[in-house]
């Protein structure tokens, strides 16, 4: 990792060209599992961005004080604390919401977006760009789930963040368990399309 | 070695600064979670009584809960009652202890204040000591009677029952003669587009209304629902209407909805036992209070 | 595989214990006792009984074992001819899912014989082991574990390898957890640190696989590369405590959900590789290649797992 | 039974297989277009029978379907920048089967979502015709059943009385809706069956010319086992995939299916299903079941199995189309199982 890098750069970096759904594929379970609503997407998004978030700058802070040879055992200290901090937040404040992510919110502990960003980035980085870098994978996270949810929500029960927008049903199918599948390949597919029309576009490839 | 005791010592802070980092999180949240649910209750109670959001809720209205416990010793069980004592200014409640015949075997004041017998924990500790040794107490369900100025408007119940899928857990509210008078789907699991349904307005509405005799013998029927009532169950026409129509189709049983008569079937079947093993006990506390010149908050 | 006849043995040596109470309940004058239609218990007695008695209805307390006050009305009792099967019928349709507890009054002498009849709890065991290896998928309804379902499962020989550690990993953590939940979370309130404990004990668990795996079987550890380490960034693994708690789980109940869930991961993961190798073949759209037309197979899996809904064996 | 048999060998070919000529009887002067228009051909009867029990309305959703599978294959064909193939038959078809599994009293617009679901996602997708895993006609389908849950098991109706093929053309399926027999034995028992279709030799008879409540195109048991003995007499299909699965249910059935153990009605249960349209026309699709003998006969129980097991315990009335989805992923694998002896390599060899 460049240390010149700015915060944009940073930010952007997650949420397009280092997309943790759509381009690392990691933490795909809550992807396809309860993006079933823009809402749903949306606050799953925010505590994994709190958790990435803070979980990153913890780390960078004390990373001159992590023993090598317990890494991996002080991130997964580190961030299943910061889970159970938002998991008590949410569950306290916000019941209805959690009550919708169900047991994903605790599954925060193990999506591998997080522990593979503090290995490689917050780890080595300043507090500054580790917080920059925490916040854009979340960002990226959270606009993934969001796109998701929007797709689903739209055309399994015709509304959008709980408002009718269409009057109908179209498809029932898409707020069902397996459409989540269809709809992340259909999507990252998608995605991959953009990708190669733009290269050839260019005369890259 | 050294190493060792470094990894250790950096281990043990970080666990320590971890776990004091969560428990002032629990600390500070757990009240705030059994207020907010306390408060996500009462604004469904108040729903179910006919108060939607915002409307104003009558100070003379008041909501007494009563706790219901399965009491049972190696040789006979009985079932204990925890209810609110007096009218106001008594705080405190009284533990009644009736057998399976509906005879009173016991009364003993249980001292907890509103808000401690509001955690079951504590209320568990009160009641066990109330019935004294060699007896296990086991919660079964809690009962919101509620009042207008002193005077019984309403019971809310609340109950869970097998769905096609997994369990349903709803709240009713029946009037004093067991007539149901509103019915909300709090959990269920069923099938989205299918079973689902049950928690439309258009199913649930169906109960509004119905009196206790016809829930006794409560059914549904496969067939769909005349056009005109549909528009009434949907709340599409006016208020007057709505009667008219509860009235007309108060006996009649419910109709299933379409692809999903076990759904439909186990909600009916669920809130006929609710309802009527209620109206059963509410009978005999009532008598044995009455019998015993018990005075109660209701 | 060993690991496989290891397992094996433990279900058997675990369905063997469960069925002891079975077989030690028909001790006495009752046989059998079974829900037969809606309204109907049918009851087998070991030897004949009195007509007179077992067929006058004022005989008999029925009542659900969570309402002890509520009595349930017999609407007629029948003895066979030889005297030994008795058919209870009621007058409301019995709710099947809970105990009902049955006296008889004065029944060959004896004062008073009191009995239940409920669903038989192996059937609800088994229940719990086909509704986590099927119904509920792991995979394909619950949506756990993709990373490691994605990354295994294009080699047959990876997947089975892979899906009977996890379940191994998966058996040995859940039990641990419930030990952990039951005996020192929750009596001593300390329920929030769950995510934690949990996390920890599977980490405790995968590195005591690795090192044992290590020794015994070198070359499929070596086959497993990366993905023993990525076991404990799992959701699969971390999901059956986090379930077992939120749903008070005995014993035996997590241990059947976690084998099933174990077991249902092992199953996604064979299906999907199997298709995966054919999948390699194929002539696939470029921008679908990887990892969008494995989430599209997935799909269609899920969609043949539908089938499964609503399943009820028991 | 819809894919090229060219494609599979060539499949298995460049898998590294080995080739495997296991099917003796099919002879390979035949093309896979007459293979294709055959199965078509033999499917025909039904549908013209299915006009005159469900109305003239079967046969505007067969149209739309197989009219909407054709211009999919080609649209997708097109776009994918691979040879047009719609005239081979297959998409055709896989219209058709499409078209037979569905209730008769649906929307026809439900067949072009189904179609879509079908060929682009289910077949094309995957490397197009031969290279799919799951019969593309269940998969759309399943889709079906799951988008408009309501419709696909509600839409039932009634046989017509006398020719009136029009009676049902622009009521509303409230109206004259009607339960599968099925669903009747399922959810209101054998007493309901019995007043709502009688019982006896009548019933029998009638079930097996197709005068029953059912899906369009699987009614009529007697056309439906015709067409299939024809494509066994003509090699097109072997007889171990039908003969398992149908033995199988009506075995299973006859254990399991009464009141007690061994008192279930085996020809009801195999007359009163799809259970004869899936093990004619969808179990033997080439590119979803397997090759070799016995792994189709595994293959088959395997289906029968299932769908008892859905038919009884499970959420559905009918459990052959999500029967015959579960297994047929599992055919490559049995066919890697029972492989041929001579064929194996030696053993611990195996990647």
């Amino acid at each position: 990792m460049a240390n010149d890098k700015s915060s944009m750069q940073l930010i952007s970096r997650g949420i397009l060209s280092e997309n943790p759904i759509f381009k690392l594929a990691l933490s795909m379970c809550p992807a396809v599992g309860i993006s079933t609503t823009v809402m749903n997407g949306f606050m799953l998004g925010v505590a994994v961005l709190f958790v990435q978030v803070f979980s990153s700058i913890t780390i960078s802070l004390f990373k001159n004080l992590i023993h090598p040879r317990i890494r991996i055992p002080t991130y997964t200290l580190t961030i299943a604390t910061w889970v159970t901090v938002i998991d008590l937040v949410l569950a306290a404040y916000m019941p209805e919401a959690y009550a919708k992510m169900g047991i994903f919110v605790k599954l925060i502990v193990a999506f591998a977006i997080i522990t593979m960003r503090l290995e490689m980035f917050a780890c080595k980085e300043s507090v500054k760009d580790s917080f920059w870098d925490g916040l854009g994978m979340g960002l990226g996270f959270m606009v993934g789930m969001m796109a998701i949810g929007f797709v689903r929500e739209l055309l399994g029960s015709g509304a959008i963040l709980g408002y009718d927008v269409l009057g109908f049903k179209p498809l029932l199918f898409f707020i069902l368990p397996s459409a989540g599948f269809f709809v992340v390949g259909l999507m990252m597919a998608f995605f991959n399309w953009i990708e190669i029309y733009y290269k050839r576009s260019r005369g890259l490839k | 070695m050294k190493d060792m005791i470094t990894i250790v010592v950096r281990l043990t802070v970080s666990c320590v600064l971890a776990a004091t980092v969560m428990g002032l999180c629990f600390i500070f949240t757990s009240n705030a979670k059994k207020h907010n649910e306390h408060i996500k209750e009462q604004q469904v109670m108040y729903e179910l009584l006919g108060y939607k959001d915002g409307a104003e809720i009558p100070g003379s209205l008041a909501l007494h809960e009563v706790y219901r416990y399965v009491i049972s010793s190696s040789e006979k069980q009985s079932i204990g009652y925890v209810v609110p004592q007096g009218h106001g200014e008594e705080t405190g409640f009284i533990f009644v202890n009736i057998d399976l015949n509906g005879v009173l075997i016991e009364t003993k004041p249980i001292a907890l204040s509103e808000s401690e017998v509001l955690e079951a924990e504590t209320r568990n500790k009160a009641v066990l000591a109330a019935v004294g040794p060699g007896y296990e107490v086991s919660f079964a369900d809690q009962t919101i009677v509620v009042t207008d100025n002193g005077k019984r408007i309403a019971y809310l119940l609340g109950g869970k029952f097998q769905g096609f899928k997994t369990f349903v857990s709803v709240m009713l509210a029946v009037d004093p003669a067991f007539t149901l008078i509103g019915m909300e789907i709090l959990e269920h699991e069923e099938d989205p587009g299918l079973g689902a349904e049950i928690e439309q307005d258009y199913f649930k509405n169906q109960f509004k209304g119905k009196p206790f005799e016809a829930l006794k013998t409560i059914n549904v029927v496969k067939a769909p629902i005349p056009a005109d009532y549909l528009k009434a169950l949907n709340g599409k026409v006016s208020e007057g209407d709505i009667l008219k129509f509860r009235e007309q189709y108060k006996d009649h049983d419910i109709y299933a909805l379409t692809g999903a008569t076990i759904s439909s079937r186990a909600v009916s079947n669920g809130v006929k036992g609710i309802v009527t093993k209620f109206s059963y006990r509410v009978n005999v506390l009532d008598k044995v209070l009455k019998e015993q010149q018990l005075a109660v908050s209701f | 595989m060993k690991t496989l006849a290891k397992i094996k043995f433990i279900v058997l040596a675990v369905l063997l214990f469960l069925a002891a109470p079975l077989f030690s309940q028909a001790e006495g004058l009752i046989a059998d006792q079974s829900f037969k239609a809606d309204n109907e218990i049918l009851v087998t007695f070991t030897g004949p009984v009195d007509k007179a008695v077992a067929e006058d209805i004022g005989n008999y307390t029925v009542y659900e074992e969570p309402d002890p006050d509520i009595r349930l009305v017999v609407s007629s009792a029948t003895l066979n001819e030889e005297g030994k099967r008795l058919s209870l019928i009621f007058t409301e349709p019995l709710n099947t899912a809970t105990t009902h507890v049955i006296s008889i009054k004065g029944l060959a002498g004896i004062e008073k014989t009191t009995f239940t009849v409920s669903k038989s709890y192996l059937g609800y065991l088994f229940g719990i082991l086909i509704s986590a290896l099927l119904i509920n998928n792991f995979v394909f309804t619950k949506y756990l574990g993709l990373c490691v379902f994605f990354g295994t499962s294009k080699k047959k020989d990876t997947a089975k390898g892979m899906g009977v550690v996890f379940t191994l990993v998966m058996v040995v953590s859940a039990l641990m957890s419930w030990f952990f939940y039951n005996f020192i979370l929750i009596p001593y309130d300390l329920n929030f640190l769950q995510i934690v404990v949990f996390i920890g004990l599977v980490s405790l668990t995968v590195q005591a696989v690795d090192t044992v795996l290590r020794k015994v079987n070198p070359i499929l550890f070596n086959s497993f590369g990366v993905y023993l380490v990525l076991v404990i960034a799992n959701c699969v693994i971390i999901a059956v405590p986090l379930i077992l708690a939120n749903n008070n789980y005995n014993i035996f109940e997590t241990f059947m959900l976690a084998l099933g869930a174990g077991g249902g991961f092992l199953l996604a993961l064979y299906l999907m590789s199997s298709v995966s190798e054919r999948m390699q073949l194929a002539n696939i759209p470029p921008s679908f290649k990887g990892l969008p037309i494995s989430f599209i197979v997935a799909g269609q899996f899920a969609m043949a797992f539908l089938g499964f809904s609503g399943l009820q064996l028991f | 039974m819809s894919k090229q048999q060219a494609s599979d060998d060539l499949t298995t070919a460049k898998a590294g297989l080995w080739k495997v000529s296991i099917s003796p009887h099919l002879k390979s002067s035949e093309s896979v277009e007459k293979i294709m228009w055959t199965v078509v051909a033999c499917l025909v009867p039904s549908l013209i029978l299915s006009v005159f029990v469900f109305g003239i309305q079967t046969l505007i959703i067969t149209a739309v379907s197989v009219i909407s599978c054709v211009v999919v294959e080609a649209v997708s064909q097109k776009t994918l920048g691979r040879k047009v193939t719609i005239k081979d038959g297959s998409a055709v078809l896989t219209g058709l089967l499409l078209a037979f599994v569905i209730p008769p009293g649906v929307s026809p617009l439900l067949p072009i979502l189904a179609a879509v679901f079908a060929i682009y996602i289910g077949k094309h997708l995957l490397g197009g015709i031969g290279y799919n895993f799951f019969n593309p006609a269940l998969l759309g389908r399943a889709f079906l059943l799951a988008s408009f849950p309501v419709a696909m098991t509600s839409a039932w109706l009634t046989p017509i009385e006398g020719f009136d093929i029009f009676s049902h053309l622009g009521r509303s399926i409230d109206a004259v809706s009607t339960a599968t027999p099925l669903a009747v034995l399922k959810e209101q028992g054998m007493v309901a069956f019995t007043n709502a279709f009688g019982s006896g030799a009548s019933l029998y008879t009638n079930f097996f010319l197709g005068w029953r409540p059912g899906c369009i195109g699987e009614t009529s048991g007697f056309l439906l086992v015709l067409g299939g003995l024809y494509l066994i007499y003509r090699g097109y299909i072997t007889w171990h995939i039908p003969v398992s699965l149908l033995g199988t249910i009506a075995v299973l059935t006859w254990i399991f299916g009464g009141e007690s153990y061994f008192t279930g009605d085996p020809l009801l249960a195999l007359l009163s299903g799809g259970a004869l349209l899936g093990a004619f026309y969808m179990a033997t699709d080439y590119v979803t079941s397997p090759t070799t003998k016995t792994s189709k006969i595994i293959f088959g129980i395997g289906i029968g199995g299932l769908t008892v097991l859905i038919r009884l315990k499970g959420g559905y009335p009918e459990g052959i189309c999500y029967a015959i989805l579960l297994m047929n992923p599992l055919s490559t694998v049995l066919d890697s199982w029972f492989k041929p002896k001579r064929f194996a390599p030696p053993a611990g060899g195996t990647k």
